[in-house]
């Protein structure tokens, strides 16, 4: 499909893609901070949270932490090799930040299997229901993101939409950025 | 207005239909105004053979003193309704005088449950009258109520009173009231409860004192009779 | 932001131009990992605040280094910081709407009493679930109460 | 479609189902759109005809049960806000006007486009599934409140809810894609020397009515995410027993809800300021006045959702705030309507069926507006809340933006949509019919609410107070008047389809307006525009003195030599 001249305009002196990935995570800001706002109203209301909250592992968090703070550093040298047109060397740094994505993915699971086994399970009471539908909201960003992250990383090898490398790391960064609030709202206030 | 439609059966009935009053005529104004003028300029520019519009851009200092007056008044007004409107609401709903008697209602699907005090005047005691969508009270006695649900939404609405409150469970919300009108008028569920939402009603009951008293009467008696022979 | 035709150019069609991306902010690669191990180093304190027990502290190391955590990631990772400059305040302006949600809230929701009402559900809740923690002082079982 | 553009290969599907062209988008949320809200108006009929003549078996529908009342006011009000003001307001004249209007030859996500289209279309189908599952369609009212709406065992509709919700979601994730289309698309697309300043009004509106949208909706998202866990998944997020709160839902839906009003009202203010100007050959008074009113709309929107809440079982202290702020947004809306007939002063006003829309929106939405006032300001509220007052107010709020404004725009534009031009007489018999009839279905109400009807109330018989005769009669000429209302469309839907084929053709600009859509053929091809255009004024400058033309479109060069004397606006 041809590209609409539309698309190659640049009025607000941001490239096109870049412009709606904003958008996109103005608009995410609000249905996360709709999520995490009703559960800090709940968390402050109920201080029988901390108790549920003392079953999370900090340790498990802390590592999915660092494994998804270590691929957003893997996410912005891809955005540098991109913008020096390097995209074998951005793909290999995108299929790295997957790899992340991955790990983080992997690690959720077996976290969530362990806590399911203890018997907290989604229905439990109000503080997990929020830690599965945050987190998993979160996670399915994740997922999401590694899914994408994928098709980018195959055309940036063949040097192909190399801007996108941007667009994807800038969504990438906002799930990172969002964990980074999950951690100590679900893990540390105990 | 309201009370030629619905009699005012409550003491802060009055006020708010003042309210309302005030409210029809400064909103009346402006629509009055505003129709006029919008059918007077439709009438008054219509397209004629050889002339042509004019040029106003509306954003010169004369221009737009059309629209910032206007606005200025708009603002005026909407001050004043402020005013009023927060003077009912904080009379009717945030303040509290004192009670006289207590009332509990109990709001199920689809059903109101009343809990009136029994001879000895005082609610949460043995002798307490339990009624389903009949509630008596004695007019001019300041009431508190406790309104709880006990499945979804529902809301405690009293026409005559102009009182409308909704109930959620979980919650125990009060309120007051005063009648000030014997009579028997509708109570309604005013918010959706599920499939017999159309059937929620009740009915108020204002007494006169000596009415009151002997309906209470009356019903401890039957209550008493009914729970002696279930435990001869 | 005008709308001139100096701007009107094909940043879609040539990603790589110097102009393109942020690439030409004269930073190497050295400064994305400077700010990572920065931003570890901010994880390791967050992890290690709430041991010491304070509530203080666990407050200040948990949410105040979140928020310095977000913030390094949006200006370095994100290039908040030599974007457009409205890009910033309208993602600020996002979170504020959520602000503004929070505040209207909250004293209905976070609050459990008020003028007139009282939320006796959450009340007994609350009561309940911190009597099966701490008064049958099961720490290990606490929280599967039901 | 016009013959002479069938010279494409493509297949139909591929033409008209599979498009990326924006106009083609535009068109199928225009035909879903007006598909729903025949739906929805015969929903309408079958309640209304119960509330008028109760308990009597309706006519091409059958007697209606108290559940099936439920599901029908329901979905009444969820289809018509959802899948039809936002789809044809926001999505369709978006769609279709935002590249024309800006010049340029299509949205800049075309395929993103196609892809919020089709997400649209399955969200309109999941809701109508919803009315054949077990238990019926979802009765909850379209805000749902919980508990209601989230347990089976107390709406008794297991799946009809959950469906409904899974529609609402899938409608909101179409418009977050779409807005961030448009937003967008304005953003960056414009045509050289289209400064923000030579916007037309109706694209602005649309930009802040997509910000709005996105930025109110994402707290009702997570909402309904928990909802749905509610629903099926076991949780308690709104069960009061369990530690949940009912009341958040409130907040979460009001916090979308009320600037939800904002969202489709300002598109067709937009809408309706275009016809005015073009109509009235005036400039628009006070453009920029107009912008300032939209932002300061936009953003007050946000401040006065828990009116809706006053005695909901809010903390009454909170009353007090939101009266504050509710009564202050009258202020931008009364001085956009002010600025809307000021535009007619001096003008040269041509009563053509568009412009007898345009006016009559401002007439009637100016009682929809001032009838506000009483349910804004909370000591009135104790009253008015949830009775047919209410619903009579929203009534005159939303039929003027959903139905009014949109026939102003569809007489408006459909000349560029089809190439012809409608039946003018037809026009202006389906004119009067409805807006008329449109009033004697809700003065009356207001009458019925005011002396106590409470909404959402399958029979009145059921209450002494309200089941006397001059009530019922008043309900009854309501119903009247609805079966008339919706019997003047065939005549719409007539003229709308038979000058499609044997209309009189049109030109590219029949009105003689300014924008730049009227440069473009009628009907635009794909591409758009021959030649891609260039912009050198605003996009009101008609009457210009000096000019023997009263309108002179954007893209007309400048002429140094023929005007000189001409305003320093108008020859910038």
């Amino acid at each position: 499909m041809n590209k609409p001249i539309a698309t190659t305009r640049s009025a607000s002196g941001i490239p096109t893609g870049r412009l709606a990935v904003w958008w996109v995570i103005a608009s995410e800001i609000v249905i996360f901070g709709g999520l995490l706002g009703s559960y800090v109203m709940h968390r402050i209301g109920h201080p029988e949270f901390g108790d549920y909250a003392a079953n999370t592992n900090t340790w498990i968090g802390a590592f999915n932490t660092l494994v998804l703070l270590t691929s957003s550093l893997s996410a912005v040298l891809a955005h540098q090799a991109a913008e020096r047109g390097d995209g074998k060397r951005a793909a290999k740094l995108l299929r790295l930040t997957m790899l992340g994505g991955l790990t983080f993915a992997c690690v959720k699971a077996a976290e969530w299997t362990m806590e399911i086994g203890h018997g907290f399970v989604l229905s439990t009471n109000a503080f997990w229901s929020f830690y599965y539908t945050a987190a998993g909201l979160h996670a399915l960003h994740v997922i999401a993101g590694v899914v994408i992250m994928g098709i980018v990383a195959a055309d940036a090898a063949k040097g192909r939409e190399l801007q996108r490398v941007e667009l994807i790391g800038l969504y990438w960064h906002f799930v990172d950025v969002v964990w980074i609030f999950l951690f100590p709202l679900l893990y540390i206030a105990k | 207005m309201i009370e030629r439609l619905v009699p005012q059966a409550s003491s802060f009935a009055g006020d708010i239909d003042g309210l309302i009053w005030l409210i029809t005529l400064l909103v009346g104004f402006w629509f009055l105004v505003a129709e006029g003028v919008l059918f007077w300029l439709v009438f008054r520019f219509r397209a004629k053979k050889g002339e042509k519009a004019q040029y106003i851009t509306g954003e010169k200092k004369e221009e737009m003193k059309w629209i910032s007056r206007p606005h200025n008044l708009v603002l005026l007004c909407d001050i004043v309704i402020i005013a009023m409107a927060i003077k009912v609401w904080v009379h009717v709903k945030q303040t509290m005088p004192t009670a006289d008697a207590k009332v509990n209602i109990i709001s199920q699907q689809w059903a109101w449950t009343f809990e009136h005090a029994g001879p000895d005047g005082k609610l949460g005691t043995e002798d307490d009258l339990r009624t389903t969508d009949e509630l008596h009270v004695e007019v001019g006695k300041t009431y508190h109520f406790n309104l709880v649900s006990r499945d979804v939404l529902h809301s405690f609405s009293v026409p005559v009173f102009r009182l409308k409150q909704d109930a959620v469970p979980g919650r125990v919300i009060t309120g007051w009231f005063q009648p000030t009108k014997t009579g028997t008028f509708d109570i309604q569920c005013a918010e959706m409860c599920g499939v017999g939402h159309g059937l929620m009603g009740a009915r108020i009951i204002i007494e006169s004192p000596a009415a009151h008293a002997a309906w209470v009467a009356e019903r401890s008696g039957e209550r008493l009779a009914r729970t002696g022979e279930a435990k001869p | 932001m005008s709308s001139t035709e100096a701007s009107q150019h094909d940043h879609e069609a040539e990603p790589a131009a110097p102009d393109g991306g942020h690439g030409g902010a004269g930073h190497g690669d050295a400064h994305y990992v400077r700010i990572w191990a920065l931003l570890v180093a901010l994880l390791v304190v967050s992890v290690v605040g709430p041991m010491l027990g304070h509530v203080l502290v666990t407050l200040l190391t948990a949410f105040g280094i979140a928020l310095v955590k977000a913030y390094l990631v949006a200006r370095h990772f994100m290039h908040l910081g030599i974007e457009r400059r409205w890009v910033g305040w309208m993602l600020l302006a996002m979170v504020a709407f959520v602000g503004l949600f929070f505040a209207g809230t909250a004293p209905d929701v976070m609050k459990h009493e008020g003028y007139n009402w009282r939320n006796e559900a959450a009340e007994r809740e609350v009561k309940r679930a911190l009597e099966a923690a701490h008064g049958a002082g099961s720490s290990s079982q606490r929280g599967a109460a039901h | 479609m016009s013959d002479a553009h069938a010279h494409h290969d493509e297949g139909w599907v591929k033409k008209y189902l599979w498009s990326t062209d924006h106009k083609i988008i535009g068109m199928q949320y225009l035909f879903t759109g007006m598909l729903m809200a025949l739906l929805g108006g015969y929903f309408a009929y079958a309640f209304r005809m119960q509330l008028g003549f109760p308990n009597q078996p309706v006519p091409g529908f059958g007697l209606v049960s108290p559940n099936e009342y439920n599901a029908l006011v329901t979905n009444h009000g969820t289809i018509m806000i959802f899948w039809v003001a936002m789809p044809v307001l926001i999505a369709a004249f978006g769609n279709f006007l935002i590249p024309l209007m800006i010049g340029c030859d299509d949205m800049v996500f075309p395929r993103l486009n196609r892809l919020s289209y089709q997400i649209f279309l399955v969200s309109a189908l999941v809701l109508l599934a919803s009315f054949f599952v077990p238990g019926g369609g979802f009765g909850g009212a379209w805000t749902a409140y919980p508990p209601l709406s989230s347990q089976a065992k107390f709406s008794l509709t297991p799946a009809g809810s959950t469906l409904w919700l899974l529609a609402v979601a899938l409608e909101f994730v179409a418009f977050l894609i779409g807005g961030i289309n448009f937003v967008t698309t304005v953003m960056n697309s414009r045509a050289p020397g289209m400064k923000w300043h030579d916007i037309p009004v109706v694209i602005w509106m649309i930009v802040i009515a997509s910000i709005v949208f996105m930025a109110s909706v994402g707290p009702l998202v997570a909402g309904a995410v928990m909802l749905l866990m509610d629903q099926q998944f076991g949780t308690g997020f709104y069960d009061p027993i369990r530690g949940g709160d009912p009341i958040l839902w409130q907040h979460l839906f009001w916090f979308f809800g009320h600037p939800e009003v904002y969202v489709v009202l300002l598109p067709a203010m937009g809408i309706v300021i275009e016809v005015i100007a073009v109509f009235s050959r005036k400039k628009v008074f006070a453009y920029k006045m107009v912008l300032y009113t939209a932002f300061a709309t936009g953003i007050l929107s946000f401040f006065v959702w828990a009116h809706h809440q006053f005695v909901a079982g809010i903390d009454p202290r909170m009353a007090n705030v939101f009266t504050v702020t509710t009564l202050l947004i009258s202020v931008p809306i009364a001085e956009m309507l002010f600025v809307t007939i000021a535009t007619l002063y001096g003008g040269s006003i041509r009563l053509d069926t568009p412009m007898l829309w345009a006016v009559a929106f401002v007439a009637e939405f100016l009682l929809g507006g001032v009838t506000g006032i009483y349910l804004g300001s909370s000591g009135s509220d104790i009253y008015f809340h949830d009775t047919y007052f209410v619903l009579a107010h929203f009534h005159y709020t939303f039929v003027p933006i959903a139905i009014i404004a949109v026939f102003a725009g569809i007489t408006y534009w459909y000349p560029k949509m089809f190439g012809r031009m409608l039946d003018e007489r037809l026009g202006k018999l389906h004119f009067w019919l409805t807006v008329i009839a449109f009033n004697f279905i809700f003065i009356p109400l207001f009458i019925t609410g005011a002396a106590g009807d409470h909404r959402r109330i399958y029979d009145y018989t059921k209450f002494p107070d309200l089941a006397r005769p001059e009530l019922q009669n008043l309900r009854a000429l309501a119903t009247v008047a609805t079966v008339v209302m919706l019997s003047a469309q065939v005549i719409f839907l007539y003229n709308f389809f038979k000058s499609m084929r044997s209309g009189k053709r049109a030109e590219a600009n029949p009105w003689q307006a300014n924008t730049l859509e009227w440069l473009a053929p009628s009907p635009p091809p794909h591409g758009n525009f021959a030649e891609l255009p260039t912009v050198h004024r605003g996009p009101y400058e008609y009457s210009v003195p000096g000019r023997d033309l009263d309108y002179w479109p954007q893209s007309d060069p400048p002429e140094d030599d023929a005007a000189p004397d001409a305003a320093p606006e108008a020859a910038r």
